[in-house]
């Protein structure tokens, strides 16, 4: 019951959110010199061209009134069309949006796993936490394209180990779901998916870097506290192990400063995967997003701010769900 | 005595603070027979939790202390030895009950999980819960421990603590550090119980660590006295009790607040004005797990505060002592009835149970006090006068005045609240609890500056304790509470010579006391 | 550390796969809608049209898919012959009827083509035959045949699949499928990331040199010339000089150079701040021409001599000359805050904009850089009073005819899509008239002086200031050899004739 | 958005055990490594303005043949237009910091207003506030950036408004948890009881205690929000050229990282250190106060 209700509040607070930014968006793109219109019609346009291209644009009516026109149809899922591509922005979206999704997932995953390692190793004394402090603390003070374009030297030219960029051969399996891992999982094709991996695996480090020295410091500074309470210092009494006791104890009681960060690390994720697919050429929505900023494609932005907006509250709403799981103090409303 | 469980051999303890090293304990050394109850009794900071870590191996401050000396229990040593012994000791023939019930418990995991940890099975979880006294274990089993009350929480780790590995399923050595803290003199009565019958049954070691003399005259086969880190003395608990050898057992002894005393000098208090009249206060607090729902915690109260009289308030945790204070002091609003100050009497002041909390950690008491003052409407000029001479009032030296809290002992953090509550010169100060967190010594201070206090300037005190010792050194009236009523009332030796109610005649009864080891 | 033209070739590559970079995607492979110079490499070796410009890089115009045309004396009617050897992707032979579908196609309205401008002055087509192709125009154009033959002149569709596909003339089929009569057809893509194309067996042009091409899409130029060092790309274009200078030393690669029509240069505001003529000489007199093509271009591009491109006018026309002079611009500038805007995201445009800034701080004018979305830049004219008084920008003209060049930039009654990339509303009534007088003409001599009269009245003006002329550079392994490339197509090669040595 | 940042969470559990048992066993001492951090970032702060000005060749100033190597004339080498780029990182990396530095000033002061308001009202007004806050922290932070700066215009300060937009919220919850669980204590009932006035029982008796964990956090976050300002310069949002500013230097440079890496690597190189030195500084008093 109570949960159910926490559950509907978030929803609403997510619809919110998800209003204020598409309405921000829309002021903003309102605000802005170019024309939208003038982008459709192109460059060569006569002037009746650009009043049919305008009208087809709804720019000619109010602004409120197109906004909620618009809220209308994105309830239908219409996000309207780029006007550089040409296609419906939802089509559009629905074609770069898994390489991204791919992308942010695996450097998600490398983050949590990377946190945890080096959260866990950190916060026990000695020379090894010490180093991992170290670690940590320079990694997460690395220019993102500085370390690209580092690794894409020693991995790439020097070492010829990995590739430069791309998702990998074009005609690797793209369906059903356009995430090449689960496909060429789902159509058992080993060669395929180790092409696949081998172009992961560098955008994957670098999206992945900087987010797993956050989870890693917070969880490190959080677990330290954990194991200087008096429940594990109980539990130590009852004969546990150092890491049987951060099995049992420690972890569980650490990690929710720990989610939250990782929560926050998702929407630094998803800005970072725009300079990160650049960098390394990879087909997703961060570049579609350049592209559409470049030629002021009012639609392909709104459309991808709610795509990112939406993510970002689903993400921020698992975390606190899992948060709930992990601390029963929280299962109840104060 | 080669047969003993445990035995400490001139252990040295030294920590680092900050740089500086720092002794705790200074060369003791001390033996534990099997079967065995010994009390370790002394002032806060003496070292006795240090020393009780030190015989579970867990040692404090980390790679930075040194230590010295030898700790072993069953054979194996607990300092140097291999981190694998150590763990199998702890697991197989330790108990260990901590300090602070609160927080001893992973407030992520269901409670019987942690009853069993060291994988005693679940009947024998069951048996020890109900041996301490947790009412309907089979269901308390699956809670959460922020479901729980202090004093279950409480109860539910000592159930933890002998419920060792073994066959037998009971550990051979307990170390209990203040295990009755949170809990009301009844149920504190059962845990003191329960350990005899471990040791009786079982043949079980207890190191109970105290600061209560009369918790550790109830079982104790032995008394140990420690003070800055040294034993001063130790002995059988009668003997110790009756013939103190040394200076600051005395000391201990006589400051110590006991039931079985002879009532002071009566007070006369002129039947004068009330100053505070609360009447048919009810109060609901929202149910918590229910939304919506409401928890009636207090039932429909009636105080009445004569000027110079000092009512206190005795009765169980958790039956709104505390409420009522809050509502006298205009804290709470009452969700019925009415709490009435005359505007004669000023505003009541609160002194709460833990005075160190209650001070702002960041202003020096020379700040708290004159911002008192100057709301008080005393001019600048003569504030500074006027400061030191509350905290002479107190008995603290003026030059206190500059200190933070934290700089601070807990008396001194008493008296500076004390004195701050005296800057705003209210008619009436109310005192929730304060002394139950003091060590004997330092109780008996403070409860004779406020009685003194109440004599001197005629302020009117209302106070909270759940120490009937404290009520009959201060009171001139007492008013015993359950379950937010008012149950009974009247001139303290009524109620100690005819108590009527049956709860007031349950407290006097467990209240533990050292006339009867004494005599 | 990094200096990486030292470093050998790696794998040369698949002797029969040609792999090529673009720096930006193309929203659809549609030949009717796509206007983007890069992307126009994937076009050209699918489609093509009727006539060519040479692949040599010379003015010239050469049949393609028409063996030979015809232009009636009024210069009103243009019949074009057909070859009979044409056939689509999918095997279906040429015929006129998929050639009027194409260039009806430009000036659909559901297809909104940036081109339509092309097929505008159009009154009909006929199609006597299968190999004949009669278009008549309502008026005379002299550059009619230039935009036929440029590379982003009208191209030919299967007309079939214009008529399966009507419903939305095809422009959803055509984002993702090919339907031409070149070289290579579409195999394979992945949006946002590349195109591979396959040689067609019955292309009638003989089998190219290449049975695969792959194109990737690859934002960065520093990726795409670790991709070049790491045996993954065979040709990179788009590279700054100082990377071109170095692997030019290096016997692994070789730096192919054309001439193209790109020119850098500036557009100044005839108006506000900048409206006395003086100021504006004072700023182009400002200008070390010379140096300012060293910094910028090193030696891959030639200092602009002519109002128009190269090979627009005859030589000694046009000029656009001047001594350099820095004196006079500090006391005309003097309490001015000026403004130069560049196209943002071209790392050159911004380069050369900020030298320009430099030179004129140093003569003692202030200047303010502001950078301007790629596609703002054509909403400027609507809003003159907000725009930045200068823009630099490097353009280009869709074929080597000088109407082309001029009417787009220069004409500054910006009424029936004229002067569509007059961003500040520069030109005159006068240099307007000269244009359109040129464009009506017939004879050469007569077509000639009217657009060097315009050229000369524009440079009157002061409103345009023209930098350089760029040549296009690419970066190859050094055993591909023959490339050919048009000279109005920057950043393209024809791939019909581009081979691997010893293949 | 914000790598650096502690978890509030864990900020927001007052701890009821006396002082010592807080004592976390083993604690990495405060090195001489770290106090020299400290005294870095300081020193850096002061500094920086002034070495800028200190420096062989201004902002834009052109002082030789473009790219030539680093050396004896030019330590850092020059750049496409021939600027000293030693000259030109310095000069841009004391904007940035300044920046960080105001952009984590404002987001405190706002944070902390909104914060503490939200945290001493309550229910309708808190949850007003926090709404508002959550929804500002829902905004993709880059994203948000693009907008501003694409409505405003590209300047550093636009730039820094983008960034304190999706900044404060944090300080704000922060600010209000910790002011939840304050306003608790008895030393506020304590003061209350007194008849305080609840503007002064705010500043004094429980802004204060809040301070110290915004001191935590915004000492970690200075080098993120570094990172952060130079992300967005680098992808074309920040001063137009030909400002000296970090971002923009190394993307620039990034152009020509075959041929003349000096370029791009003199201001990347530098910014990773110097981000890194106040990282670590905050480490360091996050370890000593936190
Ligand atoms: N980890 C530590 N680091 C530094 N000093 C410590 C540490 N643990 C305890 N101490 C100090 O050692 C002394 C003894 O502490 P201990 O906890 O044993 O006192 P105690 O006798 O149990 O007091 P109380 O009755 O208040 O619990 C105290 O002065 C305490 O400050
Ligand atoms: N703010 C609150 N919200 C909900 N319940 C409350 C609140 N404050 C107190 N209670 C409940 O009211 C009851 C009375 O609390 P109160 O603190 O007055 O008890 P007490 O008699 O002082 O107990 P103790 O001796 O343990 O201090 C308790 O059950 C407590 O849980
Ligand atoms: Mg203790
Ligand atoms: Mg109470």
């Amino acid at each position: 019951m109570g949960l159910l209700k926490q559950i509907a509040s978030r929803v609403a607070s997510m619809l919110g959110v998800l209003v204020v930014l598409t309405f921000a968006v829309y002021f903003i793109q309102r605000q802005l010199p170019s024309d939208p219109a003038r982008v459709l019609a192109g460059r060569t346009a006569s002037p009746e061209a650009l009043a049919a291209a305008r009208e087809q644009l709804g720019l000619d009516k109010p602004f409120l009134l197109e906004y909620f026109h618009y809220l209308g149809r994105l309830l239908h899922g219409d996000l309207g069309i780029s006007v550089t591509s040409r296609n419906e922005v939802s089509s559009d979206i629905g074609t770069y949006l898994p390489a991204t999704l791919e992308l942010v997932v695996v450097a998600g995953v490398l983050a949590l796993i990377g946190g945890l390692i080096l959260g866990v190793i950190g916060a026990r004394d000695g020379w090894l936490a010490g180093a991992v402090r170290f670690v940590s603390v320079a990694g997460a003070s690395a220019p993102t394209f500085l370390v690209a374009i580092l690794l894409l030297l020693v991995f790439y030219r020097d070492l010829g180990w990995l590739p430069a960029g791309g998702r990998g051969d074009a005609l690797a399996a793209s369906e059903p779901t356009g995430l090449r891992l689960i496909d060429n999982l789902v159509h058992l094709d080993g060669a395929a998916l180790a092409d696949t991996v081998n172009h992961l695996v560098l955008p994957a480090l670098v999206l992945a870097l900087s987010p797993a020295m956050a989870i890693g410091r917070v969880l490190r500074s959080s677990l330290r506290a954990t194991m200087a309470t008096d429940f594990v210092r109980s539990a130590s009494a009852k004969g546990g192990s150092w890491p049987a006791v951060v099995w049992r104890h420690g972890l569980r009681n650490a990690l929710g400063p720990a989610l939250s960060i990782a929560g926050v690390q998702v929407s630094v994720m998803l800005g970072g995967s725009v300079i990160i697919e650049m960098l390394f050429s990879w087909p997703g929505l961060g570049n579609y997003l350049s592209d559409a900023i470049a030629n002021s494609d009012l639609s392909a932005i709104a459309g991808v701010v709610i795509v990112l907006g939406f993510a970002y509250v689903l993400i921020t709403f698992v975390v606190d769900t899992l948060q709930i799981l992990i601390d029963p103090r929280l299962r109840e409303p104060v | 005595m080669s047969d003993a469980v445990a035995r400490i051999e001139k252990l040295v303890v030294q920590f680092d603070r900050s740089g500086t090293p720092f002794r705790a304990l200074k060369g003791v050394s001390l033996d534990i027979a099997p079967g065995e109850i010994v009390a370790l009794v002394g002032e806060s900071g003496s070292g006795k939790t240090v020393l009780g870590n030190c015989l579970l191996g867990l040692v404090p401050g980390g790679h930075r202390t040194r230590i010295t000396g030898r700790v072993e229990v069953g054979g194996t040593d607990m300092v140097g030895g291999p981190e694998k012994d150590k763990r199998r000791v702890r697991r197989n023939e330790l108990g260990a009950v901590f300090q602070d019930p609160l927080t001893s418990l992973d407030p992520t995991m269901r409670v019987g999980k942690q009853v069993r940890e060291r994988g005693a099975t679940a009947q024998r979880a069951l048996d020890a819960l109900t041996e301490c006294g947790v009412p309907e274990p089979g269901q308390r089993i699956r809670y959460w421990p922020h479901q729980l009350s202090g004093g279950l929480r409480q109860r539910v780790s000592i159930a933890g603590a002998i419920t060792a590995a073994d066959p037998g399923g009971v550990p051979s050595l307990i170390v209990a550090d203040e295990p009755t803290t949170a809990l009301d003199v009844r149920v504190q009565d059962q845990i003191i119980k329960l350990f005899a019958r471990l040791r009786d049954d079982h043949g079980c070691s207890i190191l109970l660590i105290t600061h209560d003399l009369g918790v550790a005259a109830q079982i104790a086969d032995r008394i140990v006295v420690m003070s800055e880190g040294e034993i001063r003395e130790h002995g059988p608990t009668a003997r110790v009790l009756r013939e103190p050898q040394h200076a600051y057992t005395k000391k201990l002894l006589e400051s110590r607040l006991d039931i079985a005393g002879p009532l002071p000098p009566a007070s006369v208090v002129e039947a004068g004005e009330p100053v505070l009249t609360l009447s048919e206060v009810v109060k609901d607090f929202p149910a918590p797990h229910k939304r919506g729902e409401k928890r009636r915690v207090l039932h429909g109260v009636d105080v009445r505060l004569e000027a110079g009289e000092s009512l206190v308030l005795v009765g169980e945790s958790g039956c709104g002592k505390s409420t009522l204070l809050r509502i006298a002091a205009g804290l709470e609003t009452p969700t019925g009835g009415r709490a009435d100050v005359p505007p004669a009497a000023g505003r009541p002041q609160l002194i709460f149970q833990d005075a160190r909390s209650s001070l702002t950690p960041w202003l020096s008491i020379n700040s708290q006090l004159s911002e008192r003052l100057a709301a008080a409407g005393v001019p600048r000029k003569d504030r500074p006068a006027r400061v030191a001479e509350l905290l002479g009032q107190v008995g603290l030296d003026a030059r206190m005045a500059a200190s933070r809290p934290r700089q601070l002992s807990g008396g001194q953090c008493q008296r500076a609240a004390i004195a701050r509550a005296l800057a705003s010169s209210p008619g009436i100060l109310l005192c929730d609890e304060p002394v139950s967190a003091l060590d004997a010594t330092l109780a008996a201070q403070v409860v004779d500056l406020l009685d003194d206090l109440r004599r001197s300037t005629g302020v009117s005190l209302l106070l909270v304790t759940h120490d009937l010792a404290v009520a009959k050194r201060i009171a001139t009236r007492i008013a015993v509470m359950t379950d937010g009523r008012i149950v009974e009332e009247g001139p303290v030796e009524q109620i100690f010579a005819s108590p009527a109610h049956p709860y007031t005649k349950q407290l006097l009864e467990a209240s533990p006391s050292l006339a009867a080891v004494a005599s | 550390a990094c200096g990486s033209g030292d470093s050998g070739t790696k794998a040369t590559g698949p002797a029969d796969q040609l792999r090529l970079a673009v720096s930006s995607d193309l929203p659809t492979l549609d030949p009717s809608t796509v206007y983007q110079y890069e992307g126009n490499q994937v076009l050209t070796a699918v489609y093509e049209g009727l006539l060519s410009y040479s692949p040599d890089s010379t003015e010239a115009i050469v049949p393609q898919l028409a063996s030979k045309y015809d232009v009636s004396k009024d210069g009103l009617t243009y019949t074009f012959t057909l070859r009979d050897d044409v056939t689509f992707t999918g095997g279906r032979t040429m015929t006129s009827k998929d050639v009027q579908a194409s260039f009806e196609r430009l000036a659909d309205k559901k297809v909104a083509s940036q081109m339509s401008y092309m097929v505008m002055g159009v009154a009909k087509y006929a199609t006597p035959d299968d190999h004949t192709f009669v278009v008549t125009l309502a008026a005379p154009s002299s550059s009619f045949l230039s935009l036929v033959a440029s590379p982003f002149g009208p191209k030919i569709i299967d007309s079939d699949v214009l008529t399966k596909n009507a419903a939305d003339s095809a422009t959803t089929y055509l984002k993702d499928h090919t339907a031409g009569t070149g070289p290579y057809e579409l195999t394979s893509m992945t949006k946002g990331q590349g195109y591979e194309l396959t040689s067609r067996a019955d292309y009638w042009g003989g089998k190219p040199g290449f049975a695969k091409v792959s194109v990737k899409v690859i934002g960065d130029a520093a990726t795409q010339l670790l991709q070049l060092q790491g045996g993954d790309l065979d040709i990179v274009t788009g590279q700054p000089v100082a990377t071109l200078d170095q692997f030019a030393k290096n016997s692994g690669y070789k730096v192919a150079e054309y001439p193209t029509l790109q020119k850098s240069m500036l557009h100044l505001k005839v108006t506000g701040n900048l409206a006395d003529v003086k100021l504006r000489e004072a700023l182009r007199a400002a200008i070390d021409r010379d140096a300012f093509t060293k910094q910028i271009f090193g030696t891959h591009a030639a200092v602009s001599t002519q109002m128009y491109p190269v090979k627009n006018v005859p030589a000694g026309t046009a000029k656009d000359d001047w001594t350099t002079d820095p004196t006079a611009l500090t006391t005309l500038a003097a309490g001015k805050t000026l403004t130069l805007g560049y196209v943002s995201g071209h790392a050159r445009d911004k380069q050369a904009s900020e030298a320009l800034q430099a030179k004129w701080a140093a003569a003692g004018a202030k200047v303010e850089l502001v950078a301007v979305q790629g596609s703002d830049i054509y909403g400027l004219s609507s809003n003159l009073a907000s725009a930045p008084d200068m823009i630099y920008e490097t353009a280009y003209p869709d074929s080597t005819h000088p109407d082309t060049w001029s009417r787009l930039f220069w004409y500054s009654d910006t009424a029936k899509g004229n002067g569509a990339l007059n961003y500040l509303v520069g030109g005159t009534k006068e240099a307007d008239a000269a244009i359109d007088a040129g464009a009506a003409a017939t004879d050469q001599a007569t077509i000639d002086a009217d657009y060097a009269k315009a050229g000369d009245l524009v440079h009157a003006q002061a409103s345009y200031i023209t930098l350089a002329d760029m040549n296009d550079s690419f970066i190859m392994r050094s055993d591909l050899t023959g490339g050919g490339h048009w000279l109005p197509a920057p950043l393209t090669l024809d791939l019909r004739t581009l081979k691997r040595a010893g293949n | 958005m914000r790598p650096g940042a502690v978890a509030e969470q864990s900020a927001e559990v007052a701890d009821p055990r006396p002082r010592r048992w807080r004592v976390v066993p083993g604690r990495v001492r405060s090195g001489s490594a770290e106090k020299i951090c400290l005294w870095v970032v300081a020193l850096l702060t002061v500094l920086l303005p002034i070495a800028a000005r200190l420096m062989p060749a201004g902002e834009t100033e052109i002082v030789g043949v473009p790219f030539t190597a680093p050396g004896a004339g030019h330590l850092l080498g020059t750049d496409d237009q021939g600027r000293d780029v030693l000259s030109r990182v310095v000069i841009g990396l004391s904007a940035s910091w300044w920046g960080a530095i105001a952009v984590i000033a404002s987001g405190v002061v706002i944070g902390a207003v909104i914060g503490t308001v939200a945290g001493m009202s309550g229910r309708f007004v808190d949850t007003v506030l926090m709404r508002l806050t959550d929804a500002f922290l829902a905004l993709p932070g880059p994203l948000v950036a693009l907008l501003v700066v694409a409505a405003l215009g590209p300047s550093f300060r636009n730039v820094l408004i983008a960034v304190i937009v999706t900044w404060w919220p944090w300080y704000a919850r922060i600010v209000r948890g910790q002011v939840r669980v304050l306003r608790r204590l008895p030393h506020v009932d304590a003061a209350r009881s007194a008849g305080f006035s609840t503007f002064r029982v705010v500043t004094r008796h429980v802004f204060p205690g809040v301070l110290r964990s915004v001191v935590v956090v915004a000492s970690m976050d200075v080098g993120a929000v570094l990172l952060v300002l130079a992300g967005l310069s680098f992808v074309g949002l920040g001063a137009p050229p030909p400002a000296a500013e970090i971002g923009s230097m190394a993307a620039a440079g990034f152009t020509y990282v075959f041929s003349a890496p000096w370029v791009a690597l003199a201001p990347a190189g530098v910014l990773f250190a110097v981000a890194m030195i106040s990282n670590f500084a905050g480490d360091a008093v996050q370890e000593r106060m936190g």
